[in-house]
Formats: structure tokens, C-alpha cells, sequence
């Protein structure tokens, strides 16, 4: 398949192999150096400093949680007061969800969705390289704040009025609302990128059949970050204004709502949670095949589901309200809800177990990954089914048996497929493999040590032992069971902590991997490990679901974009047929000056509302340079 | 530390009821359908997870003797048994709500209750006032609720200042104290006892500390017991109690607390017009001795950092006067 | 091509700057610090009693102790929110409004009849005032009766401190603390109830 | 088509956090008028997508309406759900 070429001047149809490698790595590739780093828009580049910075955040968080448990290890304990404790495990779950999960879920896809679609680079770069430096901005507002003393200490829910003006005093609510601010804008930048991405950029052939569902995952995580963040951005945002300049949103006095606040938070708050496990799903579905060497039984009821469960997704927030005194009535339409998402996540596992059955396992470490991860998260997945019961969840709401609940998703639903994903995917990101024997003993210690650390707080829970109390009183019979979940949280960082030894150590000096070290199916697998700038040599052509396996030998090829400039390739949205070349932009250094300006104004504004005024004046000027028009026109061809 | 000491005598009052605060361990009619519930749950999911797990065990060591199937043969196969699992998912699903309706409707409390009980939440303790058809008999207490076994309880909820939660599991499910928002709860309980309560809702600083003790009585001694707390403060007898009333009425102590009978009459704090009649002082936090008493009126930004109550400067004797005071308001 | 090598560098690079740009934050805002006292010391309390005031009862001095703790009650949020909680359970509104005055004079517009200083307010909550002003000496702690000070002097603010708090979960009857009231309303003119009272107490 | 399905859904729960304080007002019954409704256009919706598969040709069109057929029974199950409870529970409980 050939595309019309350019008019005049080089595409890739001409020159010999290396001669076009060298042109399009010169075209492709970023400068060396300081600046060449910060202006680089390689969807590549900036999804490494997201996964290496979330993994940071990841090891930061983990050592909140250890301090929390080492506080909870005996009754009346000072370890930690009271008031540096509601920071601590504040500062927990707001960096586990919006500095840890959701961005290495999105980096994930920013570094593998333009891979696996076969194009060159992710749509709107410079965007993306914003999203980063944002990020990156918000996170470090939230942990200066912490080594300041002035943390968040509200939870990471935030709950009105006590995080509203007359309750938190100080910064540190408006600290945790500008934080969301942050890691929102950021997650919609790379929302509205992958979505473009998986629409628009798919290599010839694709069709909406042939996706990955790797791919597929993706695309409705990041359709669900479009819808659900603007609700908790709206929240955020109004919570900072009543803080700041005196609204009343969520002041019932003068006709606000203290519940207001927890719809929009739960509205955005439990979509969430898919935000991070649908990845996993799109991971677990694509590794899983390669380990068992099949394809994937139940495509068709796989995408089903992804979908299902992500419309679904909207319509299960009350079910953190169940005991805020709505009409029973309407709760427990969201008990129905929230009931039937079990079988869409029955389909997913049932194919899995299918697919399993029929190939044949190769046990390594991200297969046993998955295998943990099955395990896991039918547990709390089960759970869930639990507290879905109006009943059930009024004894259970807020109690020790809900941290197990979502931890057992989260860190069962997500973590584990995301360590596999990270394991399977390290040799492409790096060119080096990761260690087997170090896996291997990661692998155990966070499989047992997540168990023995997690479900006692199932029992503990239901002795009546409730969230977010910094510590009880030495009669209540939760001693031991908490002496024994803070030893066990122990074996559990043992396990991260090898498994973060194994990255470091790999990443210097693993064993070189080859093109496609575990024999995959995905476009992925196709080009260099590490993949050069440019990603393809030539855009492949797909006429299967697994290309790399019914083509084993030679990948069929388009050609016609120029290796002069950066182009892409458009196709159509349901069939990947080519449309168009699309010219993609050149690093730029303006994103990171935009990333500054926006950052100037966002931390401001928790001081003064000129801010947003006087602040969007350096904004302006940023995007203006990042906007300005340079160099030839477009290729209208 | 010191906190740890002090509190440790409460094992004494709390002895021989392990389960004192527990889904697992109900004494009143809602917790017990509750408990019923979670048990068939956790049963029938129990079930399902080993049932998934054997599957997968079965799947990962399974004899394979032939090539793996791209055969349509073992797919259809497969799709079957799939759509089998769905189908079973589908009817415990189904089941499961079902079931989880009718325990709902089961909840519903009477229309007509025996004792209706005011609760005002604040940061960090709770407030009781039990009502009367004659305000004059209106009285309240704090942290401590009596009430008469077998008799339908409804508790109408409201906050001070942020959102609480009402939760005794071993009588009943939890439910929100919202700032401009009034619940209602009905509970009963089935069995005489002592049973201990929590705030489940983060409420800021001492959250940890907001504990509340229910105690069902005989209908009789729940008379007593009102009619005893509807009495103004005892008149201290001795010369050291009669010292510490001057001591309250002196210090700063009346600004926020009230005791009926003497000029004492503020409402920030909790109602002490009983307080040697309460079996824990400082919601939970101590068993009520004069030792506690002591300790907590000595330093209560040690016992409990960051509540409401200041340190107030008393000397020595002073403050024995006056924890002798507070024990003597029986 | 780009090789791996300068990915790698990059990476150690990264995050050498990540932890740089965490640490020169970290200092930057250092200003921000907002250390929450929930345990005045005794002595502390003690010395908080010392301060000293001239004949006329309006100028004076704080005590040492106060400035070597930072002078807390004026810009730490903490204090200032206790202080308004303080104010409303202390009955403060019963004769001086929501700050705009009644039977006692207003603080919102900024014109205070014993002078702005700290030392005066906390001498007017403990000791009295004439025209009424009760002596707070016996309701409240020292540490109470600074936290209120701190709060009351918010009120009447000419420029908000940044700390100020904003406006409370109950009906809006005026601007809030950080709003500075007083640049608003100073020009108004005093809202004095006795016009007779002079500065000499 | 059944694509319908989930915006059906999505209207319904709305109704349902709205309709239950009408109907314990005014005691109708209205919450299980809306729901069965809801319910049926679902599954109605999701049959004729699985119905189309006989008339479709392309392998696009028989993908699309084979996982709208599919989206809309997964939708039609917890409307079900929702109808049963409008059934056993009153409107007027909180």
C-alpha cells in the first residue's frame, strides 16, 4: 500500500534502509543537552519521566503507609500525633490516586498506545509535554506543603464543611484543591491525546475490530477521564472559591449544600477507580495471550465489557453515600448498579480463565503477576458486591473493611498487572530485560505480604474498627490483628523494595533484549528496543488482531510520508483507512514556560483571586510563543 | 504514653464483653438482621471465589497433551462454559439484591417510638438531650445514652459543625450527621447491656477520640435513671466538694460548662450537671474515676491534643477540690 | 538514532533535578510554615499574663515571650480560626454584632477606641472596659484570651493578612476577615455607640 | 438501537436520586413507571441490535451491532434490578 507522496522532496519510499533510518532520525530525534531534554515532545521520552516520577511517588507514598501502620501497631500509640497523622494518610490516598495511579496508568498509555497503533508520534506533543511538566508541578506543591507542616489534612476526599472555611484553617485544604487542579489538567491533556491518538492515528488496516485491547482500555479510560474530571476540577475550584473570595456552594445556611460536595467528588471519585483498573484490564488482556500462546479468547465480549463497565461507572457514586440519609429508594438503584458491574468483570475474568485453559502457561514473572492478580481481585471484586448491599455497607462504611475492599482492587486490580505490565514491557522501554530470579522473589513477597497485610482489615472492619483514627484505645480487641498487619505490611515493602532494586538495576545493567524478547503479538514488538525516535521505520499494515504472529517474517508496509519533516499518518475511525498526512510539531521549549506560567497562577490563586487576572498575562504570552507560526506552510496534499 | 496508662483501667469496665463494638456481635433486632445478611454474603461469595480458584488451578496445571486449540473445536466448548458462568453470575447477582432488598425493608423501624433522643454532634463528643412533651423535663447528657431495652429508639441526628457519624454496631447500621440536615435512625435493643460507639465519619483532629457508650436497661431502671437526671446538681456535702464547687463557679470552668442548680450555665461544653453518674469522661477517652478527673481538668491538651478544652491554671489543691466536686455530681 | 545511553543519562539527570527542584521549594516557600500550638506550655501561659500597659490603659507592651514565639496570635490561621470560634462561644456577638457594633462599639470599620495594638484588646477581654465591657479574666484562659485578640484585631483589619480567615458556614452579614473590612468601611466613620467615651478608660 | 441502552440507564438513575421524594409526597408511583420503562426500551433496543445481525453485511456493521447488542443487555440487567427494588421498597424510606 503506498500513499501519495509529497510533492518534490524525500518520503520514505526512496532512499535504501539506512539511508532513511539517518533521515528520519534526524527529522525525529530531539537535541542532546539540558534544554534538548525540556523541549523534547517524543511521546516516548515524556512517558519514561512520567513512569519513572509516578514510580517515585508510588515509593513516597508506600513510606507514608509504613509510618501510618508502624503508628496502628499498638493502641494509644505517639509515634505520630494526631494532627501529623491526618496529614499522613491524607497525603496517602491523594498521592496513591491523583501523583501515583492514574498518572502511570496514563504514561502507560502514552508511551505504548502510539506503538501499538502503529504512528509516530502521540497526537498534540507539545500538549503532552505540558501534561508532564504540570504534573510534575502538583506534585511537588503536595509534598513541599507536607515537609512545610502545612499538608492537607482533611482526607483525600476533602469532605465540606470540614475542609471549607470555617473548619480548615490555613492553606492546607486550598493546598489539596489547587493539587487536584494540577493533576487534572494534566490527566485531560492526555485524555483528549489518546483519545485522538486511537481515532485518528491507527495504522492502515486497524479496524475497530483488530484494536489491541491494551488499546481499547485506553481509549475508554481516557473518554472517562474526559467525563469525570471536570466534575472534581468544578469541586476543587468552588471549594477554593468559598475558601477564598466567599461563595457559598457548599454552605447550607445561605442555600449551598454540604452534600454538594460529596456528589461532584464521588461522581469524579468513582469513575476513578475504572480510570485505573480498566488499563490494568487492557494489560492483563494483552500480556495474558503472549504468556499462554494464544490470542485472547472473547474479544468481542472483552471490548463489551470495557465499555460496559466504563458507561457503568457513572452510575455508582451514591454507593459512598449509602449512609448520608438519601431515600432508600434511590439508593438502591445504585445498589443494582453497582451489582450488575459484576458481570461485566465476570466476563473479563471468565475469559481469562478461558483463555488460560486453553493455551499453554509459560510461568514467567508477569504471568505469575497476572496469576496474583486473578486471585486478588476476584477477592475484591467480591467485596465490592458486598458493600454494593445498602445493608451491608451501613455496617461496613468507613470501617477498616473498606480500606481491605479497595485495596484489594487497587493494588490486586491494578498494581500487580501494572508490575507485570512493567516487567513485560521494561525490555521494550529500556533494551535490557529484568531480572527472572529477582521477580521471582518480588513476586512472592507482594503476593503473600499484600495478603497477610490486607485481609485481616476485612475482620477488623467488621469488629467495628473505623477508618482514618490515628489510633484506639488498648480495650477494644483490634490489638493484635493490627500488631500483625503492621509486621506484615513489612514483608509487603521487602517485596517493592526488590522489585524497585530489580528496575535500577536492570535498567544499567539487565541482559540486552531483543526486538521482541517474548515472542508478542502486538505492533509494539516490531520496531528496536528501546524504539528509535521515529518509531517505524515504515507505518506497518495490519490485516489481523495479532500481526507479529500470522506475519511472523516481514510486516507489511506503507510507505509515501516524508522523512524530511515530521508527519503522520491520518486513517479513517472505523476502518483505519488513510486519509491524510498530517505534519507533527517540533520540540518546543514553550510548553515547559506555559507549564511555569500556569503553575504561577494555580499556586497564586490560593493566596488572591487577582491572581487568575494578573496571572493569565505571562499564560498568554507562553501559549503565544507555543502557538506562533514558523518556518514552511503545510503539505496540503 | 501517659494517655495509655490512664485509659488502660477502662479494660476493667469493659471486661467480659468482647465483641463490645462489633458487627459480628449484635444485641439489637437491626443488628442482628445485619449480621444474617453478611453472613449469607460472605458465604455465597466465599463459594464463588473457590470455585473461580479451583477453575484456575485446574487451567494452569492441566495436562495438555495436545497442540493448543486456534481449533474452533475447543472454542465452542469454552464459549459455552462461559456463557454458562455468565448466566450463573447473573442468577447470584440477581439473588444477592434481591436479598439485600428485604433487608432493607426489614430495617424499617416503628412509627411510633418509645424514647425519641435528640444527638448533636460536635467536634469531638456528643451531646444527648432527650426530650419530653414538657420541656421542663427536657434533659441532656453527653457521651453516654441510656436507653430501655425492647423499646423502639429513635435518635434524630443533626451536627454543630462538620459531618459525624452515628454508628453502634452491635445495635445498628451508621448514619451521617450532616451540618443542615436532620437523620433519623431507629434502633432496639434486644439484650441488656453496655454497648460502645464511634464517630465513622472524619470529623478533624480528634476524630479518633469520639467515642459514646449506649446502655440498655430494664424499662425500670431507665426511669430511675432519667428521673435521677432530671435532678439539678447535688449539693456538695462535704468540705472539700463544697471547696471545689467554688473552685467552678471561680474559674474559668462555667464559662463553658453547665450545671443545673448553680450559676454554672455555658453550652460549649459538655452538661456536667451528672458527670460523676457517667461511666467515661472525655467521649470515651477515660473510665470516670477522680484520678481521671484529675488528670483530664490537670492537662487535657495531653490527653486529648487539640480539643476544646484549655488548660486551666489551678493549684494543687484546687484541683483535687474540684475533681472531688466532679465525682460527687452523681 | 538515539541511543539508550542518553535515555539513561537522562533519566539519573532527571531525577537529580527532581529532588534539586523539591529542595529549593521546600526553602522557597519556607515562609509558609504554619506551626500549630495545641498545648500552650503552662510557663508559657504564665508569661502571656505579663505584659504591661500604660497609665492610660491603651498603649503597652507584650510580653518577650511573644515575640520569641513569633507572635502567633496575629498571623497563625490556627489561632485565628480558634479565635472566631472563641467569639462566637464567649457571646462576643451579643453586643458587638457580627462586628458591626450594638451595644458595644463595631469592629469592622477599623476605628478602635483603645488603639489596634494587641496589648489593648487582650487588656480589654481580660480586664473590662467602662460602658459595660465585661472583664473576661474568669471565663476565659490567657491563651483564650490571646487567640480572641488576635481574631477581634482581624476583624478591623486595614490589610488582610493572608492567614485571615474567610467567611463562616452560617448567613453572610458582612465581608469577611480576609476581605480587610476595615479598608472598606474605615472611610464611613467610626460606628461608636457612646460617643461621650473618651480615650481614657 | 441499543446504544440507546445506556443512555436509558443514565436517565433513570437521575430520575431515581429525583422521583422518590415526588413519590412519597404525592404517593405515586412514579419511580416504577420510569424504571419498567427504562427497562423495556433497553432490552428492546438490545434485541433488534442482535436481531440486525441477519440483515447486516459489512464486518464492521456485524462487530458494531453485535457489541450494541451486547452493551444493551448489560444495561437492560441493572434496570431490571432497579424495577425490582421500586417494587419491594417504598418511596418514602430513608
Amino acid at each position: 500500500m503506498t500513499i501519495e507522496p509529497g510533492r518534490s522532496a524525500a518520503t520514505d519510499a526512496g532512499p535504501n534502509e539506512a539511508e532513511l533510518e539517518r533521515r528520519l532520525t534526524q527529522t525525529w530525534s530531539s537535541q542532546r543537552g539540558f534544554w534538548g531534554a525540556v523541549a523534547s515532545v517524543d511521546h516516548k521520552v515524556i512517558a519514561r519521566r512520567y513512569i519513572v516520577t509516578a514510580l517515585v511517588f508510588l515509593a513516597l507514598g508506600g513510606l507514608l503507609a509504613l509510618a501510618m501502620r508502624i503508628q496502628l501497631a499498638r493502641p494509644e500509640a505517639r509515634f505520630i500525633d494526631a494532627d501529623r497523622y491526618n496529614q499522613i494518610f491524607t497525603m496517602h490516598g491523594s498521592n496513591m490516586m491523583f501523583l501515583f495511579a492514574v498518572p502511570v496508568m496514563e504514561a502507560m498509555a502514552v508511551y505504548l498506545v502510539p506503538l501499538m497503533v502503529g504512528t509516530r508520534n502521540i497526537a498534540f506533543p507539545r500538549l503532552n509535554a505540558f501534561s508532564y511538566w504540570i504534573f510534575l508541578a502538583g506534585g511537588l506543591l503536595l509534598w513541599i506543603s507536607f515537609a512545610l507542616d502545612t499538608a492537607p489534612d482533611v482526607g483525600w476526599f476533602a469532605y465540606a464543611p470540614l475542609s471549607g472555611p470555617e473548619y480548615g484553617a490555613g492553606k492546607r485544604a486550598d493546598i489539596w484543591a489547587q493539587m487536584i487542579t494540577f493533576t487534572e489538567l494534566s490527566a485531560l491533556a492526555i485524555a483528549v491525546e489518546i483519545v485522538v491518538t486511537v481515532l485518528k492515528q491507527r495504522a492502515p488496516g486497524m479496524s475497530l475490530d483488530r484494536i489491541p485491547l491494551l488499546v481499547w482500555s485506553m481509549l475508554v479510560m481516557a473518554s472517562l477521564v474526559i467525563m469525570a474530571m471536570p466534575a472534581i476540577m468544578f469541586a476543587s475550584s468552588t471549594l477554593i472559591m468559598d475558601r477564598l473570595v466567599g461563595t457559598q456552594f457548599y454552605n447550607p445556611a445561605e442555600g449551598g449544600d454540604a452534600l454538594l460536595w460529596q456528589h461532584l467528588f464521588w461522581f469524579f471519585g468513582h469513575p476513578e477507580v475504572y480510570i485505573i483498573f480498566l488499563p490494568a484490564v487492557g494489560m492483563v488482556s494483552t500480556i495474558l495471550p503472549t504468556f499462554v500462546r494464544r490470542p485472547i479468547f472473547g474479544y468481542l465480549p472483552l471490548v463489551m465489557a470495557l465499555i460496559a463497565t466504563g458507561v457503568l461507572a457513572f452510575g455508582l457514586w451514591v454507593h459512598h453515600m449509602f449512609v448520608v440519609g438519601l431515600p432508600r429508594l434511590g439508593e438502591s438503584f445504585f445498589t443494582a448498579s453497582s451489582m450488575a458491574i459484576a458481570i461485566p468483570a465476570g466476563i473479563q475474568i471468565f475469559c481469562w480463565l478461558a483463555t488460560l485453559w486453553a493455551g499453554r502457561p509459560v510461568f514467567k514473572v508477569p504471568l505469575l503477576f497476572l496469576i496474583g492478580f486473578i486471585v486478588t481481585f476476584v477477592i475484591g471484586g467480591l467485596t465490592g458486591v458486598m458493600v454494593a448491599s445498602v445493608p451491608f455497607d451501613s455496617q461496613v462504611h468507613d470501617t477498616y473493611f473498606v480500606v481491605a475492599h479497595f485495596h484489594y482492587v487497587l493494588i490486586g486490580g491494578a498494581v500487580f498487572p501494572l508490575i507485570a505490565a512493567i516487567y513485560y514491557w521494561f525490555p521494550k522501554m529500556t533494551g535490557r530485560m529484568m531480572s527472572e530470579r529477582l521477580g521471582r522473589w518480588a513476586f512472592w513477597l507482594i503476593f503473600i505480604g499484600f495478603h497477610v497485610t490486607f485481609f485481616p482489615m476485612h475482620i477488623l472492619g467488621l469488629q467495628g474498627m473505623p477508618r482514618r483514627i490515628y489510633t484506639y484505645q488498648p480495650d477494644l480487641p483490634w490489638g493484635t490483628l493490627n500488631l500483625f498487619v503492621s509486621l506484615s505490611s513489612v514483608v509487603l515493602s521487602l517485596g517493592f523494595l526488590i522489585f524497585f532494586i530489580d528496575i535500577i538495576r536492570s535498567w544499567s545493567s539487565g541482559r540486552p533484549a531483543g526486538e521482541n524478547p517474548w515472542n508478542a503479538s502486538t505492533l509494539e514488538w516490531a520496531t528496536g528496543s528501546p524504539p528509535p525516535p521515529y518509531n517505524f521505520r515504515a507505518i506497518p499494515v495490519v490485516d489481523t488482531r495479532d500481526p507479529l504472529w500470522s506475519q511472523p517474517d516481514e510486516l507489511p508496509v506503507t510507505s509515501g510520508l516524508r522523512s524530511d519533516r515530521r508527519e503522520l499518518l491520518i486513517s479513517s475511525v472505523v476502518e483505519a483507512l488513510p486519509e491524510a498526512r498530517e505534519s507533527s510539531p517540533q520540540d518546543s521549549v514553550w510548553p515547559f514556560w506555559a507549564a511555569i506560567a500556569t503553575s504561577i497562577m494555580l499556586i497564586w490563586s490560593i493566596f488572591s483571586p487577582w491572581a487568575i487576572v494578573w496571572g493569565s498575562v505571562p499564560i498568554a504570552v507562553t501559549l503565544i510563543g507555543w502557538f506562533w507560526p514558523k518556518g514552511a506552510a503545510e503539505d496540503e496534499s | 504514653m501517659k494517655a495509655a496508662r490512664a485509659a488502660l483501667p477502662i479494660s476493667m469496665l469493659l471486661s467480659g464483653c468482647g465483641g463490645i463494638q462489633s458487627a459480628l456481635d449484635p444485641q439489637g433486632h437491626s443488628a442482628i438482621l445485619l449480621r444474617d445478611l453478611i453472613l449469607v454474603i460472605v458465604a455465597i461469595c466465599s463459594l464463588v471465589w473457590l470455585a473461580v480458584m479451583i477453575v484456575l488451578v485446574w487451567a494452569l496445571l492441566r495436562r495438555r497433551d495436545r497442540e493448543p486449540g486456534d481449533g474452533q473445536g475447543s472454542d465452542r466448548g469454552m464459549r459455552i462454559w462461559v456463557s454458562g458462568a455468565v448466566a450463573a453470575t447473573v442468577l447470584i447477582i440477581s439473588g444477592l439484591t434481591i436479598g439485600s432488598f428485604y433487608t432493607t425493608r426489614g430495617l424499617n423501624g416503628a412509627k411510633n417510638p418509645d424514647v425519641t433522643i435528640r444527638v448533636r454532634a460536635q467536634q469531638w463528643w456528643w451531646q444527648f438531650i432527650y426530650e419530653d412533651t414538657d420541656p421542663a423535663r427536657n434533659f441532656q447528657t453527653a457521651n453516654e445514652l441510656h436507653i430501655p431495652v425492647g423499646k423502639e429508639v429513635r435518635v434524630r441526628l443533626e451536627s454543630v459543625d462538620v459531618i459525624h457519624s452515628f454508628w453502634v454496631p452491635s445495635l445498628a447500621g451508621k448514619l451521617d450527621l450532616i451540618p443542615g440536615r436532620e437523620n433519623v435512625l431507629t434502633f432496639r435493643a434486644e439484650r441488656s447491656g453496655v454497648y460502645r460507639g464511634q464517630c465513622a465519619e472524619f470529623c478533624g483532629l480528634q476524630h479518633s477520640h469520639m467515642a459514646f457508650f449506649i446502655i440498655a436497661e430494664s424499662e425500670e431502671s431507665y426511669r430511675q435513671w432519667a428521673g435521677a437526671q432530671r435532678q439539678s446538681g447535688a449539693e456538695p456535702v462535704e468540705a472539700e466538694t463544697s471547696a471545689g464547687k467554688a473552685v467552678f463557679a471561680a474559674r474559668q470552668c462555667a464559662a463553658c460548662h453547665t450545671i443545673r442548680g448553680t450559676a454554672a450555665a455555658g453550652t460549649t461544653g459538655p452538661d456536667l450537671t451528672h458527670i460523676g453518674s457517667r461511666r467515661t469522661i472525655a467521649a470515651g477517652l477515660l473510665e470516670n474515676t477522680r484520678g481521671s478527673l484529675a488528670a483530664w481538668i490537670a492537662d487535657p491538651q495531653t490527653l486529648k491534643p487539640g480539643n476544646n478544652m484549655p488548660i486551666v491554671p489551678l493549684s494543687s489543691d484546687e484541683l483535687r477540690q474540684l475533681s472531688a466536686y466532679m465525682e460527687s455530681l452523681k | 538514532m538515539l541511543p539508550a545511553v542518553s535515555n539513561k543519562s537522562f533519566g539519573l539527570f532527571f531525577s537529580a533535578g527532581f529532588l534539586l527542584a523539591a529542595l529549593t521549594g521546600a526553602i522557597g516557600l519556607g515562609w509558609l510554615r504554619e506551626p500549630r500550638q495545641y498545648r500552650t506550655d503552662p510557663p508559657i501561659s504564665a508569661a502571656l499574663e505579663g505584659f504591661r500597659l500604660m497609665p492610660n490603659a491603651i498603649g503597652g507592651a507584650p510580653p518577650e515571650v511573644y515575640f520569641a514565639l513569633g507572635k502567633p496570635y496575629e498571623g497563625t490561621a490556627y489561632d485565628l480560626s480558634q479565635g472566631k470560634r472563641l467569639y462566637s462561644w464567649f457571646g462576643c456577638a451579643s453586643c458587638h454584632g457580627e462586628g458591626e457594633g450594638g451595644a458595644g462599639p463595631a469592629f469592622l470599620d477599623g476605628w478602635w477606641l483603645y488603639g489596634p495594638s494587641m496589648v489593648s484588646i487582650v487588656a480589654s477581654i481580660r480586664d473590662g472596659r467602662p460602658h459595660d465591657m465585661p472583664a473576661f479574666r474568669d471565663k476565659m484562659t490567657i491563651d483564650q484570651i490571646w487567640q480572641l485578640a488576635g481574631y477581634v484585631k482581624s476583624i478591623g483589619a486595614y490589610s488582610a493578612k493572608l492567614t485571615a480567615p474567610s467567611r463562616n458556614d452560617a448567613p453572610q452579614t458582612r465581608p469577611a476577615e480576609n476581605r480587610a473590612p476595615a479598608a472598606i468601611l474605615f472611610n464611613e466613620g467610626s460606628a461608636s455607640v457612646h460617643p461621650d467615651q473618651g480615650p481614657s478608660p | 438501537m441499543a446504544d440507546g441502552a445506556p443512555a436509558v440507564w443514565a436517565v433513570n438513575m437521575q430520575l431515581g436520586q429525583m422521583l422518590p421524594y415526588v413519590d412519597c409526597r404525592r404517593e405515586t408511583s412514579w419511580t416504577l413507571t420510569a424504571t419498567f420503562a427504562a427497562a423495556f426500551l433497553a432490552a428492546a433496543g438490545a434485541l433488534s441490535s442482535s436481531c440486525g445481525h441477519a440483515v447486516t453485511v459489512s464486518r464492521m456493521m456485524l462487530f458494531i451491532s453485535r457489541l450494541s447488542a451486547l452493551v444493551g443487555f448489560a444495561f437492560a440487567f441493572p434496570l431490571l434490578l432497579q424495577g425490582a427494588a421500586t417494587l419491594l421498597l417504598s418511596a418514602c424510606e430513608r
